[in-house]
Formats: structure tokens, C-alpha cells, sequence
């Protein structure tokens, strides 16, 4: 039969095909199999499960990732507070969710960067970004996404998941440009449900490109469950649609975050592509100070994840392996919210920028109509000549 | 009759709408038990239950595609884009079958929608909540585009977009949501879709706007009787189709104009009013049409957002400058 | 601890939790496993390799399903002449892949909603469009997709996976209304790149609604390969992401596609949910008559895949098993070709809709500026008066 | 010096842009081994490898979203929509990202993209494949907004698109593809991207448009020509920022305007030149502005394409209106 003839050939009608005996097969044939595995070291009471890895016998990185997780919270009812005397916007807490943030930030790289969504300031933090520059942000500055470091991590993402697909592009810079950094996008439970972070993790399969998929599973997207967000026992299994590997993590024990995350990310650094990592946490407090979660949630069902939350978990673990104490406890938060207060000392006193500024970065080069406007924004003496 | 905010009409029309008609439906992120993150559909699930109040995915694409489903099965889904800075992942579906659907097939299948959304700036909220996207919808064949500025218009206005046969983009400004009261008597009465509402009268000069720009607008033309000068005031609110004619009369009357908006100069909907009037009314014109809108830059974050806004004092001086020329 | 409490309290340091000694749980745990299955019934060669299903023992049935076949190609092969000599704009042709939208379309009741993509014509023309508007359609007259039944069926779609969201919203409607009907979408493999369908997938999950998704899997996007549209081994685990049921079918084999499809309806219909069938065909034409396959593809692939065409392999079981001959094959082309000469003529004799129209169906309601221009475009003389 | 098409000399330009500049990189729907449905990357993927020629997935959202992150690294990303009919599921990364990534960071990442994609009717395209989306381009800050209407122009304009440090919507007309050839010569300079060219210098009336439209102004320009009426046709090409003072200086000297464009009429880009004709260049008008537009409804499909598209025939009927005009 030759291409492009249409219908089969009438002459061969007659020549009777040979028959087989049906082979009755009752089942049809499995052509794919996949699983999604769940680690965690430490149980909720902060008992290991499991021999931790190389890094967490270390107590000077165990430490760290303590006092990060402090400081992530910390920064959080400060903040907090801020808003509620109006002196910061909607702000996002992560309240109970510290690990993720932490548990990523601490296996990467200074190289590698960082798309975050907005509630991700303990990663921030942890890369360089100071609380100062955050506090910016929040409370309305741009400049709070100009951070001294780290210079290339992109700011906040406040379109839930449109973060996703920028990730795969900064993961092809790097592969076409053979670099051995990787680019690592985080987002929330709800963002699993947009089309752009299955677009994205598709694409980074097709690629095989160096990009870390975490998502921060809280849970709740603002008041959704998420038994009403999809239908998927796990959100792991997202990453089986686009062909990489997906895995989850207790996303309350901050070692099992950053040992998946390590993993991860050696395996994007040695060319072996992308990875998806769901990491199972639970939103503690409202969804923005903009919220009130009692609306849709119950009191019990947030109590009873307390006895889940990641501080008191390493900090339980510390403690029976003789690794902390009080006077650490006590040095450590002094010295943090010392650290807290000067930043919202600091933010406070930062005078807002001029509004030539919202011209001046529109374009490299200010176009002349909106070089017009700005000399209209920046003349307050041209409205008061036209008669007010 | 109870006075009531603007956010409060639209809950009263949204339940008004259920109630009398089956097929209406009440869709998007956090509508249900809480209420809309602006409380619009607060008390709907408890009143009408899972299957008319439904909370979805977070996905705005597939709450635009879904309508259009929904629509063409002869529903009526009110879906609510949570802020306009989300709104543009539905873009496609407006575009190519929402505002379509009918005809393409040749009125075999239509789509009556509606899809609200609080929009605009002025609340101190975070990136990408502010921002007033009325033309890119306005520019849509097939699309109608209402902007309500009261609670009254609100009620009126959704209730008669509800009812359309047709698509119809609902943007509500968030500055006035909370921002005064009004008596709003729940008479299910629809407003008509296609005019515009003289908020004051006036002789002088033609003040256009819509939204939550009428606020600004309006203590303009009250600054602007204390000088002596007669301005009428009008709000467009059914921003697709346009109501040519009713600009056109105004301005046919005063001879001077000046269109404000809060989204960018260049492209917005305030070009198209100029334009029309400059083809069809430039007889009558005894001055350059001037338009006060927001900054062709990006909404800028809270701490510059009022500077970004056309103030009080920019509408005054474009007024004056419209007024004294000769 | 109580809701609210933001750290661990320091008093509870010094309570030295219990150490249990570590499990050394060496793999972390498997929480969901998959699999996709694959089916088909008739081998490339037309013998049966298993029991056929009942419908497919019934000579009538086959013999529909051959007729629909044969049609769909007869269609094809004139609507691609009909725009070689510049009477039909561009058209996509479904050569060899004419058992999925047949194998669908049987499977239908009158009442379900097909909504189809721009290859499923072998579907529509089973479920009641004629031949005439179809030819309407792709010659550029919107009264093409205002067929006379069925009149809930969507019109095609060209925007790639857009209709997918359509669909979920259908079936949404059947489930509000308590209908026991089912929304169709068929597909392409390019189409489960996009977001739409992954977020249709995703929702109608959620809602576990009765919807059908079809991937008519072609095995390449216009010049794209199915290799480098995804990494995904099969596309039928498109579903897992979703928390849905998916599987795979040899799209060839009509009485596969079927028996499939009426397997996924009968669930549907009994409220089981939404389920996704990839069907594995091959585009054996050009992606359209803009197109030129050659560019992208080496004629050794394709024609090697027809070996594997559907109409060969069904006609070759009805021959076998003694329910074809010649004469059946002779009358059946003979009807076919009557009927698309009928319905081409018509469509060539059908005279253009007339300008008001685009006004008209803009809205229910012409509104006072679209009446001025539909007056415009009505009335040459006032360009006339003008002064041309 | 070789005659060439439009769609050659955007390959050209794409060629010449990846010689000399390594990061500049190609990508989209069908742009490798296929050279993209209508050839403009013809041959990119065999002269630059696999690594600079990207197929992608069949995803324009993460097409645009790709380039931003491209972008971000330093690269600058050229991609290819296959028509605008399939644009808008990039308009949230444009309007949410690409546009604004540097006034968000304060420069510190930058966004220079540039993403091309044919335009426009009259090729007898199936549908979604004739629609002139660019308004809603234009009213985006922080975007370029480039059409060519000759080769040389496609030619130099897209020089001038890749080497921008801002995003750029480059929209190329179909309809011209392959409808003219001209001498271009490939000596990589670029034209600058805030000026509007004057394509016939004239007197009596300044006809504005851009794109295809420039074929049948020239001609209506020709026929006005006849009757002893001397038009200047003016090809805005840059729309975004719009070169405002030379679309001024040509009505300033000919007091008559009419403007022309295929997208529908309402919130179109002539909205935007007639608002600023009639704010700063009323003095001069001696007649009102007219705009010769597509319908406000959708794009028909391919039979009634033509009585859709504005004619000769309309532009003429307008610009006698406009010259006849006391
Ligand atoms: C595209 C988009 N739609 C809606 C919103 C409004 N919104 C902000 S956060 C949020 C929920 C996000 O849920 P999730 O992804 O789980 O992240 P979480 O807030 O729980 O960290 C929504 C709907 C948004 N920011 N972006
Ligand atoms: C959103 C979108 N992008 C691009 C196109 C142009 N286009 C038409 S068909 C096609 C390939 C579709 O591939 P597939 O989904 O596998 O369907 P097939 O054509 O193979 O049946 C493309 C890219 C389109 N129609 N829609
Ligand atoms: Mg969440
Ligand atoms: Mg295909």
C-alpha cells in the first residue's frame, strides 16, 4: 500500500486475511506504572523515624535551620502586627508552614535561584533577602523587590502559579548556557489546579531541564480545602501528567524537606531534570491579615494540626539530643527579635520613593509621552497654574 | 428601606437573581462558605445551597470556560474573578467563544454570563489587585462591559446583566465597595444596559467618568459651582456598548469635555469616548476634549498608588484649562 | 499549646521529650500507585486477538461502523480536492485516523454533547451534521456550524484545547439538571500540552462529573512529535493528575475505541465520574492543506503506519469472518460517493449569507452604534453618495 | 541586492539578529524543522542548532512565560505565536510580568523579549485566525507595540525589536507576506521604534494607519491623487509608545484626518490618535476626524472576510466626507 492512496484497494478484498483463533486476553495490558513515595525523619513529637541523614547530624546545620525557622516566624507576627496598626498591607503569614521555605532554601545554592510565591519569606530570608527589603514589599515599596541579594531570585509572585512557567525559562538559560544551577519555583496546593504550572511542568519534562517543583501544601487555598481543589489522592502525582518524577514529603520536618530538596537538586545539577515535591504542611493562621479562617474552617481542625508544627518538632529533637536548652532558646530569640525590630525600625523610617520613580522604570529610556506625564506628576505647580 | 453599600447591592442583586430565576448560578474561588473574599455572595450557599453556589478550582481559565459550558446549556452562571489582576487568563475564553458562541453558530447557541469582578485601586492592596482593565474588554465585539457607581446602579445594573442573553463583564470598583450607603429597594427592577446616567446636571462643561473615578469627579464639580461654573457629570457605567447619544447631547449642550479614568491614558476607554466625540460632536466643541487618567506606567504599589490615581486637583486643573480656552 | 500561639512555649524547653530509638526505615513509603492499561480487540491485520465485545458480534453494527469510516475518508478525500482547486478554504483531514471519531461517536446517545476539535468530523457526520455543513464550515459560512441537528452540540473548536473547559461546564449542567447525559471532548496530543485541559480535567475531578475526554493522539502536533510535545510515557496518565480514571486504546482499532468509550459513558452516566481515553492513531494525511508533511516527517514512517490504518483492519475482519464481499464494498462506495457529490454540489450552490448578518447575531439585540454600521455596510450607495 | 517578501525579511532579521547575538534564541509552535507555518524561521533551526531554534510544547501561555524567565537570565527570546487568534492566553504573562518585571525589581531584572506574531485578515484563514488584537496591547505600560507594513520596515523594526531591553508584541501582517517585494539590504540596521514613517508626503488630508491597511490607504491615496487632492499617508508602525508629535506635525500642516484600521472600530488604536488629534491638534482641524474600521462584531469567517475588511472604496468615501467638510 503506498502513501497517500486513500481507501484500501478493492482488488485485495477477496484475498481472504488468514484467521487466528482469538486469544482471549480478559484483561487489557498494563503499559505504565507509577507510585508516589512519602519520607519523613521526624515524627510530629520530633522523634526520628528513620536514620537522619548526613547533614542533620551536624548541630551547627540543624541549628541554622532552627534558628531560620524562628526567624521565618518571628518575622511573621511581627509583620503581623505591623499591619494590624496599619502600618504595613495584606500581608501573608506562613505561620506553621516554616519548614518548607527553610527545608528548600538550605539545599540550595547561592547560584541556583529562587521563584517564590508569596509565602515565602523564610527561603527568602534564609538566601539574603533582608527583612527590611520584605517589610518594603509588604507595606507597598518596590524597592522591596530590588534585594541587594541574591540579585537574580525573582520577587514575589502574587498571580497564584504564574511563576511556573519563568522557572522553566531561567531552567533553559541555565542548560543552554551549561551552567549546574537550578532553578527552584514553589507555590501553593491551589496553584496545582492553573494551567500554567501543568503547562510548566510539562514543558520542563520535555526539556529535562534543571527546575525543582515544590509544592507548599497548606492545606487550604484561601477558604478551598483541598478535597475541593482536585480530586488527586496526592498533588505529587501532578508531576506523573508531565513525565518527571514527583515525590512527597512531610513538609513539617524540616530535614525531610531539605534531603528531598537535595536530592532534587543534585540530581537537576548532574542533568537528570526536573522533580516535583509536595510537601504536606498545614496553614496555621488566616490565609492573609486580610482573612478571618473561622469563617470556613473549625477551631478543632486547627488545633489539633498544632501538635504537628515544625519549630517544637526540631526544637523537641534538639532538646533530647542535648543539642539545645533554655539559655539557647533565650539567646536565640533575643537575638532575633533584635534583629526583627531594628528591620521594622529601619522600614519605618524609609521615606516612600518619589513618583518620577514609577516613570523612570517603565522603559530603559523614558518615552516622550511619558517623559510629559512625568513632568505633569512630578509639577504639582502645573496644577496649581491651572487654577486650583 | 435600608441604606446599603455597593457591595452589599451586588449581594442583594446576586440573591434577588437566584431567586427569581433557576438557571442563575453563582461560581468562582472562595464564593461559598466564605462569602467572596469581599463578601458579594455572602449568606448565598446557606440560601441556595451547593449545587447554585459553587466554589472551584483555583483556575480562573476554566471558570471563563466553564460559563460558557454552563451558558450554552441555557444556565446563567455569575462567576467572580476574586481581583482584575486575574482576570486575564480568562481573555481567551472571552475572546473566542464567550463573546462568539453566537455567531458562530448562527444564535444556535448563546452565551448569557456574567463575569464580575472588583477592580481598581485606592484600597492599599497588594501588587497586581489594582488594576482597571475596562478596555481591553470594551474593545471585544460581542462583549458588554458595565461599571456600576452607586449601590442603586449596582442593583439595577447586575440585576439587568444577569438577565442579558449575552455576555456581559461586570467590574465593580473596590474603592467603593464599603464607601458609602445608598437606599436601594429591592424591587427587582433592572437598569437599562445601554445608557449613560447624568449624575448632575450642568451647562458648562461635561465631566465623563465611571466607576469609582465619580467620587473625585463629582467633588470637582462641586469645587467647581463655588467658582461659578455649571458642570454636568456623567457616568458612563454601560461602558459596551456605548451610549453615543448620551454623550453626544452633553457636550452638544456644554461644548466642553473631560473624560476621567483611573486605568492608563493610552488605549483606555476614555480614547474612544474623545474620539467619538471629535468625529461627531466636533461642532459643538468650544475647547480641546482633555482626558485625567492614571499614568501610562504600571499601577505602582500602595505607598505611590494616590499619586497614581487622577486627583481631585488634576481633574480641576484639566477642567479650568478646558474652561478657559477660548 | 492553643490556637494563636505562635512559638513553642520556652516553659515546656526543659520537659525532655521521650527518645525512641530510629526505625531505619530504609525507603520511604509508597502512598498511591497507578497504572494504565491499554486495549484493543482487532490486531493491525484485522484478526481478533481477544472475545469481541457484544455490540461487535452483530454484523449491522460492524458494518455501520465501516460505513461511518469510509464516509468520514470519502469526505475527507473530497473536501481536500475541493480546496485544491480553490473551493473550500484549509481543511484538516483525519485520513487514517477515522475509528476514533467513529468509535466515539457510536458509543454516544443522541443526547450526550459532542464537543469536537477540527479533525472530528468522522464524529460529527455520525451524529447528524450533514456532509453540506460541514463543507459550509471549512468553505468560510458561519450557518456551517447552525446544523440542523444535533443542535447542542458544539461547533468545532479551533483554538487548541479551549473547548475542554466547555465540556466541564456541559457536564455540569447535566449533573445540576440530574440528566443522565454525558459531554464529549475530543482532542489532540498537542491540545494536553495546554493549561485548559489539564484545569478541565483538574475541575471536572472535583465535581466528578459526567464528561468523556478523548485524546484523538495522532502522534504529532502540525511538525511536533509526540516526543518533544511531553515526556509523559502516555498521555493517558494525563489523568492521574486529575485524580481521574484514564487508559489507553489502540485508536485504530474502531471496536477498541467503542467498547472504551462505552465502558467510560456507562460510568459516567451511572455518576461514576469523569474519565480520559487516549486513543494511539496516526495522521497519515498532511496536518492540513496549508501543510506539508514532508518538511518534518520521512515518507518511510508513514508508510509503515499504514499498515496499521483502520478501515484496512476492519474490512479485513468483516472479509474474514465471511460479512464482506466486493459487492458490499461496490454499493457502499457507490452510496458514499452519491452522497458527498450531492452535498458538494449543494455546498457549491449555496450563495454567501449576506453582510447584516455579522450584525445581527452579535447580540440578541442590536444596539443603536452596531445598527448605524450594519446601515453602513448595507448600503454601497452611501459610499456612493460619498463621491467614489 | 535581492527583492524579498515581508515574511523573508523577518527571517532575515531573525537571521541576522542570532548572528550577531548569541543570546538572542527562537521559539514557539512549529518554528524548527517546519520554519513555522509561514516560514518566517525557515532554515534558523539547521544555520543556529537545536539550542538556539526551540520547537516548544503546544502551550502559548508558557511560551510567554518562558521568555520572561529567558529573558530575566539574560536572553532575549524572540517566539513566535502562530496567529494572534492564540495569543491571549499570553496576555497574563505580558500584562502581569513581562511588562512590569522591571519597574517591579527597579531594574534589577529586565524583560527583553520580543514576541512576533501574524496578524489580520484576508488570506481566507479558518477561523480565529484574522483577528488584529493590538489595543489591547497598546494600552499595556510597559510594552512595545512594533507592526511593519513593507519589508524594509519588517526588516529594520524587528532589528530594532530584539535589541530593545523592553518586551515587544511585534505583529506582522499576513495579508503582506508574501503580497510585495522590496530591496533590502542586510546590513543590520535597525529603525528606530518611536517614529511613524511618512509613506507619501501630501497636503489636503493625512490618512494614518498601520499594517495591512497601508495597502488599500496607498491606494485610496492614489485615486484622491486623480482627483487632485494631494493625501499624506502616514504609517504609525510604532504604535506603542506612539510617536504622538509626528502624527501632530502631518495634521497640524493638513487640518483634515482620517484614520484607518482593520481591528473593529470601538477601543481600537484610532480611538487613541483621534482622542490625541482632538486634544492637541483641534486648532488645527478643519474638519472632524473620521476612522474607517472594521465592524464592532466579530471577524466573519472567510466569505464575508472582505466585506468585513475596510475598503478603498470606504477610506475614499471618508476622506471626500472629510474634504468636503466647511
Ligand atoms: C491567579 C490568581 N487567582 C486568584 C488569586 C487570589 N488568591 C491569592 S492567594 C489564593 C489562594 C492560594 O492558594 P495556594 O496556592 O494553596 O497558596 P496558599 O495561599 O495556601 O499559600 C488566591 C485564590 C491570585 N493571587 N492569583
Ligand atoms: C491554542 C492554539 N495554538 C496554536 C494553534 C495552531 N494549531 C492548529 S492545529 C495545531 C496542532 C494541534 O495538534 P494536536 O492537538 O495534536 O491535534 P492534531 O492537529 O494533530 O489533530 C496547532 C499548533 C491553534 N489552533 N490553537
Ligand atoms: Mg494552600
Ligand atoms: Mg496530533
Amino acid at each position: 500500500m503506498t502513501i497517500g492512496c486513500a481507501m484500501p484497494p478493492l482488488e485485495t478484498i477477496e484475498e481472504q486475511p488468514a484467521i487466528t483463533k482469538p486469544r482471549r486476553l480478559s484483561v487489557p495490558t498494563a503499559v505504565a506504572r507509577f507510585e508516589i513515595r512519602y519520607s519523613r525523619f521526624l515524627d510530629p513529637k520530633g522523634n526520628a523515624e528513620r536514620g537522619l541523614p548526613d547533614f542533620a547530624r551536624d548541630r551547627a546545620e540543624l541549628v541554622a535551620l532552627y534558628r531560620a525557622m524562628v526567624l521565618a516566624r518571628r518575622f511573621d507576627t511581627k509583620a503581623v502586627a505591623l499591619q494590624r496598626t496599619g502600618r504595613l498591607g495584606t500581608f501573608a503569614s506562613a505561620l506553621g508552614q516554616e519548614a518548607v521555605p527553610v527545608g528548600v532554601a538550605s539545599a540550595m545554592r547561592a547560584e541556583d535561584v529562587l521563584l517564590p510565591s508569596f509565602r515565602e519569606h523564610g527561603a527568602q530570608l534564609w538566601r539574603g533577602v533582608s527583612p527590611v527589603e520584605l517589610l518594603l514589599f509588604w507595606g507597598g515599596d518596590e524597592r522591596g523587590s530590588n534585594f541587594a541579594e541574591p540579585r537574580e531570585d525573582f520577587p514575589v509572585c502574587v498571580p497564584v502559579g504564574t511563576h511556573a512557567p519563568h522557572s522553566v525559562g531561567v531552567a533553559l538559560a541555565f542548560k543552554l548556557r551549561q551552567e549546574k544551577r537550578v532553578a527552584v519555583c514553589v507555590f501553593g496546593d491551589g496553584a496545582t489546579s492553573k494551567g500554567d504550572v501543568a503547562e510548566a511542568l510539562n514543558a520542563a519534562g520535555v526539556w529535562q531541564l534543571p527546575v525543582v517543583f515544590v509544592i507548599n501544601n497548606n492545606r487550604w487555598a484561601i477558604s478551598v480545602p483541598l478535597a475541593h481543589q482536585t480530586a488527586a489522592e496526592t498533588l505529587a502525582q501532578k508531576a506523573i501528567a508531565a513525565g518527571i518524577e514527583g515525590e512527597q514529603v512531610d513538609g513539617n520536618d524540616v530535614i525531610a524537606v531539605r534531603e528531598a530538596m537535595s536530592r532534587a537538586l543534585g540530581k537537576a545539577r548532574a542533568g537528570g531534570g526536573p522533580h516535583l515535591i509536595e510537601a504536606l504542611t498545614y496553614r496555621l493562621g488566616d490565609h492573609t491579615t486580610a482573612d478571618d479562617a473561622s469563617r470556613y474552617r473549625s477551631g478543632s481542625e486547627v488545633s489539633a494540626r498544632w501538635a504537628e508544627e515544625p519549630i517544637a518538632r526540631l526544637r523537641n529533637y534538639l532538646v533530647a539530643e542535648g543539642m539545645w536548652g533554655k539559655a539557647d532558646e533565650e539567646r536565640l530569640l533575643a537575638e532575633i527579635t533584635l534583629t526583627i525590630e531594628r528591620a521594622a525600625e529601619t522600614y519605618l523610617a524609609t521615606p516612600p520613593q518619589g513618583i518620577e520613580t514609577i516613570f523612570d522604570f517603565t522603559y530603559q529610556t523614558l518615552p516622550k509621552d511619558l517623559a510629559e506625564q512625568r513632568q505633569a506628576a512630578l509639577d504639582p505647580m502645573a496644577l496649581e497654574r491651572a487654577g486650583k | 428601606m435600608p441604606e446599603i453599600t455597593l457591595v452589599q447591592a451586588v449581594n442583594l442583586a446576586l440573591a434577588r437573581a437566584m431567586a427569581d430565576d433557576p438557571s442563575v448560578l453563582v461560581l468562582g474561588e472562595d464564593v461559598g462558605a466564605e462569602g467572596g473574599v469581599f463578601r458579594a455572595t455572602e449568606g448565598l450557599l446557606d440560601r441556595f445551597g451547593a449545587d447554585r453556589v459553587l466554589d472551584t478550582p483555583l483556575a480562573e481559565g476554566v471558570i471563563a470556560g466553564m460559563s460558557v459550558g454552563l451558558a450554552a446549556q441555557g444556565f446563567r452562571p455569575v462567576s467572580e474573578i476574586q481581583f482584575t489582576g486575574f482576570i486575564y487568563p480568562t481573555i481567551d475564553q472571552l475572546v473566542n467563544h464567550a463573546s462568539r458562541l453566537r455567531t458562530r453558530t448562527r444564535g444556535r447557541l448563546t452565551c448569557p454570563m456574567v463575569m464580575r469582578s472588583p477592580y481598581g485601586a485606592g484600597i492599599r492592596a497588594v501588587e497586581h489587585h489594582s488594576e482597571s482593565p475596562e478596555a481591553m474588554f470594551v474593545h471585544v465585539p460581542g462583549l458588554r462591559v458595565v461599571i456600576p457607581s452607586s449601590p442603586a446602579r449596582a442593583y439595577g445594573l447586575l440585576l439587568a446583566a444577569i438577565r442579558d442573553p449575552d455576555p456581559v463583564v461586570f467590574l465593580e470598583p473596590t474603592r467603593l465597595y464599603r464607601a458609602a450607603r445608598e437606599e436601594v429597594e429591592d424591587n427587582g427592577e433592572a437598569l437599562p444596559l445601554d445608557h449613560c446616567f447624568v449624575l448632575r446636571e450642568g451647562t458648562d462643561i461635561t465631566l465623563i467618568t465611571w466607576g469609582a473615578m465619580t467620587k473625585e469627579t463629582l467633588a470637582a464639580a462641586d469645587r467647581l459651582e463655588v467658582d461659578g461654573v455649571s458642570a454636568e457629570v456623567i457616568d458612563v457605567a454601560t461602558l459596551k456598548p456605548l451610549d453615543s447619544d448620551g454623550l453626544l447631547a452633553s457636550v452638544a449642550k456644554t461644548g466642553r469635555c473631560v473624560i476621567v479614568h483611573e486605568a492608563p491614558l493610552t488605549g483606555g476607554v476614555g480614547a474612544e469616548i474623545a474620539a467619538r466625540i471629535a468625529e461627531r460632536g466636533l461642532v459643538s466643541l468650544l475647547a480641546p476634549i482633555e482626558r485625567v487618567a492614571g499614568w501610562d506606567t504600571v499601577m505602582p504599589l500602595p505607598r505611590l498608588e494616590q499619586q497614581y490615581l487622577p486627583s481631585e486637583a488634576r481633574i480641576l486643573a484639566a477642567a479650568r484649562r478646558v474652561l478657559a480656552y477660548q
